[in-house]
């Protein structure tokens, strides 16, 4: 099972005005794996979670999610197959309490669903204490991690998580790290940071982008991946 | 008349509507388009305007004092509402909408006052009627729809081509970055309600002649503004020019082919499903209503 | 989010409304009705500005589809005053979908104008079309046909529109007590603060949008039919674009807090311009200033709704 | 710093200071005005005034109607407490705006009745207040005179509680000046009218008439409430009519300009009501073009068109001068042709009470009231009735009068013609003394 892809990206370009994004990018990721992307600024990373997640449209190329073309599919029907995204900047619904938040990701109906997750997911998040507090007096790292435990209770088969570790303090990047290392393999994930060090630590596999394309795929500490991440970030150093 | 010379009188007619519509229009661009203030007084300030006309008028002052003294008025009325009242909140969509339609009662009924209640005129300072072959026209009509047209496309190159646009545009869509670039937000705000008000005070002005002078005149002129601009697309100078233009040249030719109320119910059909056709709107989430 | 019984606190408004009928002198009766009928409109408005952050400028359409709905029902249909209610009810319904439609396609001041053109093309069509709506004039409902005619043999005409009113104010402000804390009314709030977020989720924003906009509907349809019913007039002069600025100024006077609020701010603004209307001369410009002295102390009056027990509606 | 701050905050002050004391002086303005013009009510010890409730268009766009039917009102009132009052009491007029608003209307009805206790109401004159304010008078149980020349009152749209005794309703002058039209100025005709009930009226009262006398209504035009410009609606007018028909409300300056611009001097006969102009100055520029076009005036604007004793009081008291316009403003006209009902309606509720023997709101005297009204059949000329002598129809509730056709000479209306008042009759169903009273 472990060996075909759950989503695959083929050949995908996306420009905004005349700045090509996106070019001819294609990825595979499997089901179950860490995949960690790295590359600097304006690389394309955020375009990629974009067209992955449906909030962008690509000029060219396709999405395969499962065997089926979703190119054409909305956010929502994406978010049904079971394809989660967290922000760059954390969203949330900040009218809401915690409790509230993680409850409406539980489920999509209006009927409430089944909540049995949610005080676990809290626990674990570190938010169980603050569970009746509006979302808009959470501090940025808790948002984040609010952010992330509503992702992980709409059950998802795919995550993509932009930038998880921008804002957060040391103590909170650590907590982040210990929860993605206890999802492996329960679902996938596309790891999109620029902390090479915590990207490298947790993905089995990491791609290096670069001016919109992927520039070396393979094991995390493998040799490919080391030079091309090292020329990435000289370049634009 | 053939219906050749009425499809020409109608062309004619409603680019002359147009072009008034247009730079009516205009002065809400800056304001709401651009700066995202509903500022609701903007009818009342071309009212003043044409108010302002009236009462030189009556001073036995030429018609050129007016054009040269309504704007000045109108864009100091602007200014003040906003220093005095809407800067205090900054610009909270909700407080200004109260504010401002509390201020569009007051300065509906201070023209009450002065004008009286009956309808008001000037005489146009100059009026060849012009005979086309088959029907006639208004010179000074002609004339003013000229004016309010050359002056749009005027504001249209001022403010894209100077360094004003793109600081209007700046104060509004982030203050915080706008003001770490050492720009003075406050001071733009208020030009931009300075030339906003002018050009409401300067329409009202240029039109007194071809529309009669009344204390309600002013709410009329607020919602068609508000329609052209956002026909035209919020914050596009030019597509406001351009649908002032095409809303004028709609209510013209649909007035000769159905019965007039129903002309008018067309084309707010047209207008309403060129707004749903072009789905406009859906990216952007600056504006919170 | 299960609704709790303490949602309903807000109905000590119509409690106090109902202990204070026997206290009242019979022009502040009539006026309390009025406002009563007019406050349900108010809510119904709320429901749109307030839950889902949608800024219509086309609710009258709403209100005269009710209006029209129950009037032109008892006119041509049947003199059942409840059935004529039901009417108002469900064509303002099918409207609101429209409006409701719109709103799931344009956004922003884009909707404000597209809500405005459509009520606009209603209140036009409502004036060509005057051989069935009476055009600007209105057309006079049989007192006999009406709901205060039928309440006539067990009270007189003023109390009746004052329960009537009443009854109709408490079921409004119960069910969207009830509903901003239900489910629902959560996605409301979500969809307010981040319609992508919650589409993200899964969640069909449009029909949320289209969910609200029928309970706006419902209630503004509701304020329409009673204005007919209870008052025995219907006319194009309630279509026009002051009556669908009107709400927004009430629900903003109002402040954010769904519940009260909407009750509030309408009768805050009809009551000083009842009071104004005392006045000899230049009542207008009074009310104008009220308003500009209004958008001060908004967003200043928390501590009204806290005192009421009303714990949140709009987070400032 | 602190210098400037302290200056820039003083400039500040200063600012809203000058604010406040501008729109404080726009309010003293009004409410000065308001106490100048509000009718002293006569207090005699002892004698309870009769309170009369006016439903008064203040703002909106009955204004210009409403500021001289104010102004008439306080004359009537004035004169009438001059000379003994209503049976020997004074009368109070309470006087309240209803911005020209349906809603608004049926408010001040409810507080005229409710809150002053009002023996009478005084009522509005556009017909959506009226037709919103009939019902809530009926059931409130005080009389409601309109003077607003719609059909509700004659054609049985209100109650047995409303009354139209002091003007002729818009088909009695249509069918009065309808006759002379087609036999005077031709009959291939084409009517401009505001597309609401008043020019609907005026609509049917003449495609009706020409039935009758055999003339064609060949283009009829309504115009959308609300319009600014015009000449893209005298595109339909046909070029081989003989009449043009015109009666407007709203832009009326900008109509009458657009008008003049497009038919130019090869124009048909042009027959308006005064309404298009009404509390207009034919000075106004661009009217110019009415010179040799024909109006129906309800009351002659100048002095010399009706020239009695009792028009020449009526003109002195409210202050009109001999061109119909404000004695002490000249550019301010009057609605002359309507606001004469003001007066003679008062004087109507001055003589049913008298008759009558009605002292206070209660069931017995409002019967009294209602049916001396009723029975009502003619007003005669004089101080009380000085627009002329009026047919009073008792089942309708309206009175009928006698019209007057003028011609625009010299930039002076000039009247020529005097209908009389069987012109004004017609035929209808309605009987309000069936209904019954309580």
């Amino acid at each position: 099972m472990k060996n075909r892809p759950l989503l695959s990206a083929r050949r995908v370009s996306k420009s905004f005005g005349g700045v090509q994004a996106l070019v001819d990018a294609s990825i595979e990721i499997m089901e179950g794996e860490i995949l960690g992307v790295i590359g600097p600024n304006g690389a394309g990373k955020s375009t990629l979670a974009g067209v992955i997640v449906g909030s962008l449209r690509p000029d060219r190329g396709q999405i395969i999610f499962r065997d089926s073309d979703i190119t054409k599919y909305s956010r929502r029907r994406r978010a049904e197959l079971g394809i989660a995204h967290t922000h760059q900047i954390p969203r949330v619904f900040p009218s809401l309490t915690v409790r509230e938040n993680m409850s409406l990701a539980c489920s999509r109906g209006l009927g409430g669903g089944t909540e049995d997750g949610l005080h676990e997911t809290a626990e674990r998040l570190g938010l169980g204490g603050l569970l009746s507090l509006k979302a808009s007096q959470l501090s940025h790292g808790q948002m984040r991690l609010l952010e992330i435990g509503m992702a992980l209770l709409s059950s998802p088969r795919l995550l993509v998580m932009d930038e998880p570790t921008q804002g957060l303090a040391g103590g909170e990047v650590a907590s982040l790290s210990s929860i993605l290392r206890g999802l492996a393999g329960k679902l996938a994930v596309v790891l999109i940071d620029h902390r090479v060090d915590f990207v490298v630590s947790l993905s089995e596999r990491v791609a290096v982008m670069n001016l919109g394309r992927f520039v070396a795929v393979g094991a995390a500490r493998g040799r490919d991946v080391g030079l091309a991440i090292e020329e990435a970030y000289l370049r634009w150093a | 008349m053939t219906s050749l010379e009425n499809l020409g009188l109608a062309l004619l007619d409603g680019l002359v509507t147009g072009s008034v519509m247009a730079l009516v229009a205009l002065g809400l661009t800056i304001v709401f388009g651009i700066m995202n203030i509903a500022n609701l007084t903007h009818g009342e300030l071309y009212m003043l305007g044409a108010m302002t006309s009236w009462l030189l008028f009556q001073a036995a002052l030429p018609f050129a004092s007016a054009l040269l003294l309504a704007p000045l008025l109108t864009a100091a009325v602007a200014v003040a509402i906003n220093v005095l009242i809407l800067q205090r909140f900054g610009h909270e969509p909700g407080q200004t909408i109260l504010a401002t339609f509390g201020l569009l009662l007051i300065l509906q009924q201070t023209a009450l006052g002065i004008l009286g209640p009956a309808p008001r005129s000037v005489p146009a300072p100059l009026n060849p009627i012009l005979e086309f072959s088959g029907f006639s026209y208004s010179g000074f009509n002609l004339l003013a729809g000229l004016a309010c047209l050359l002056l749009a496309l005027l504001v249209w190159v001022l403010v894209e081509r100077s360094r004003l646009g793109l600081l209007l545009r700046a104060a509004q869509e982030n203050r915080l970055m706008a003001e770490s670039l050492a720009i003075d937000t406050g001071r733009v705000i208020l030009i931009g309600f300075a030339l906003s008000g002018g050009l409401a005070g300067l329409a009202g002005a240029l039109t007194s002649p071809i529309r009669q002078i009344h204390f309600l005149m002013g709410l009329d002129a607020l919602v068609v503004s508000f329609v052209v601009v956002v026909l035209g697309g919020v914050g596009r100078i030019g597509g406001t020019i351009a649908a002032g233009l095409a809303l004028g040249l709609l209510e013209s030719l649909t007035a000769l082919l159905l019965a007039p109320t129903l002309a008018r119910v067309l084309t707010l059909a047209l207008a309403l499903s060129y707004i749903i056709a072009r789905r406009l709107g859906v990216a952007r989430g600056v504006w919170r209503y | 989010m299960r609704p709790r019984l303490s949602n309903l606190a807000p109905l000590v408004i119509p409690l106090l409304l109902a202990a204070a009928y026997p206290l009242l002198p019979e022009y502040p009766k009539a006026l309390a009705a009025r406002i009563m009928t007019l406050s349900i409109y108010s809510y119904g408005y709320a429901v749109c500005f307030h839950m889902i952050g949608v800024m219509s400028l086309g609710h009258a359409a709403l209100f005269a589809a009710g209006m029209y709905g129950a009037g032109l029902y008892t006119i041509h249909v049947s003199p059942d005053p409840l059935m004529a209610l039901a009417a108002g009810i469900a064509s303002a319904v099918s409207l609101s979908l429209l409006l409701g439609g719109l709103a799931a396609r344009v956004r922003g001041p884009y909707l404000m104008i597209a809500t405005l053109l459509a009520s606009q093309t209603i209140y036009l069509a409502a004036l060509h079309f005057n051989e069935v709506t009476g055009g600007e004039q209105g057309l006079v409902l049989e007192r006999e046909a009406t709901l205060v005619g039928v309440f006539r043999p067990l009270m007189a005409e003023a109390d009746a529109r004052y329960f009537i009113s009443l009854l109709t104010l408490s079921a409004a402000v119960a069910g969207v007590s009830l509903l901003s804390a239900s489910r629902l009314g959560k996605l409301f709030l979500a969809l307010r603060d981040d319609e992508e977020k919650l589409e993200s989720l899964g969640y069909n924003t449009s029909l949320l949008k289209l969910t609200a906009f029928s309970v706006s509907g419902v209630l503004s349809g509701a304020s329409g039919a009673l204005q007919a019913l209870l008052y025995s007039y219907v006319g194009a002069g309630y279509v026009g674009i002051f009556n669908s600025v009107e709400p927004v100024l009430w629900t903003l006077v109002g402040g954010p807090y769904v519940q009260v609020g909407p009750f509030l701010g309408c009768l805050l603004v009809n009551v000083l311009g009842d009071l104004a209307r005392g006045l000899p001369r230049g009542h207008v410009l009074v009310v104008g200033v009220g308003l500009v002295a209004f958008s001060f102390a908004t967003g200043r009056l928390g501590w009204v709704y806290r005192l009421l027990g009303v714990s949140r509606g709009r987070e400032e | 710093m602190n210098r400037r701050y302290a200056l820039s905050s003083l400039l500040k002050t200063g600012i809203v200071a000058g604010a406040a004391a501008g729109l404080g002086g726009v309010a003293g303005y009004f409410s000065s005005r308001l106490v100048a013009e509000r009718s002293p009510p006569v207090k005699e010890a002892g004698v309870k005034p009769i309170r009369i409730g006016f439903q008064v268009h203040r703002t909106g766009i009955g204004a210009p109607y409403g500021f001289w039917y104010e102004r008439v009102a306080n004359a009537a009132v004035s004169y009438i407490n001059r000379t003994g009052g209503i049976a020997g009491r004074p009368v109070e007029l309470i006087a309240e705006d209803d911005e020209t608003s349906p809603a608004k209307g049926a408010q001040v009805v409810e507080r005229l009745v409710l809150a002053h206790n009002v023996d009478f109401i005084l009522g509005a004159l556009f017909s959506d207040v009226v037709l919103a304010s009939g019902p809530r008078a009926g059931e409130l149980k005080r009389p409601y005179f309109a003077v607003s020349e719609g059909t509700h009152v004659p054609f049985g749209l209100l109650n047995r509680w409303c009354f139209q005794p002091g003007i002729t309703d818009v088909p009695g002058q249509v069918t009065a000046v309808a006759k002379w039209i087609f036999e005077n100025l031709g009959r291939r005709v084409a009517m401009i009218f505001p597309d609401y009930a008043f020019g609907h009226d005026h609509r049917d009262a003449l495609t009706r008439a020409a039935e009758r006398y055999g003339a064609r209504i060949v283009e009829k035009i309504p115009i959308p409430p609300g319009e600014t410009s015009f000449t893209k609606y005298f595109t339909r007018i046909p070029r081989d009519i003989d009449v043009l028909y015109h009666v407007m409300v709203g832009d009326v300056l900008t109509f009458v300009r657009e008008l003049g611009v497009f038919l130019g001097r090869d124009r048909p006969e042009l027959f308006g009501f005064i309404d298009s102009i009404e509390a207009v100055p034919l000075s106004a520029p661009g009217l110019e073009y009415l010179e040799g076009t024909y109006f129906w005036e309800g009351f002659p604007r100048y002095a010399d068109g009706y020239d009695t004793p009792y028009s020449r009081f009526y003109r002195e008291s409210v202050g009109v001068d001999e061109n119909g316009a404000d004695k002490s403003d000249p550019s301010r006209v009057s609605a002359y042709s309507h606001m004469f009902g003001v007066w003679e309606t008062l004087f109507v509720i001055k003589e049913v009470v008298e008759q009558s023997g009605y002292s206070e709101p209660r069931r017995e005297d409002y019967e009294l009231f209602v049916n001396s009204l009723e029975e009502m059949d003619w007003f005669n000329e004089g101080l009380w009735h000085p627009q002329g002598d009026k047919l009073f129809n008792g089942r309708l509730h309206q009175s009928f009068g006698h019209q007057f056709i003028s011609t625009v000479r010299n930039g002076r209306l000039v009247v020529i013609h005097r209908t009389k008042i069987e012109d004004s009759l017609y035929e209808h169903a309605n009987d309000y003394t069936k209904q019954p009273l309580f």
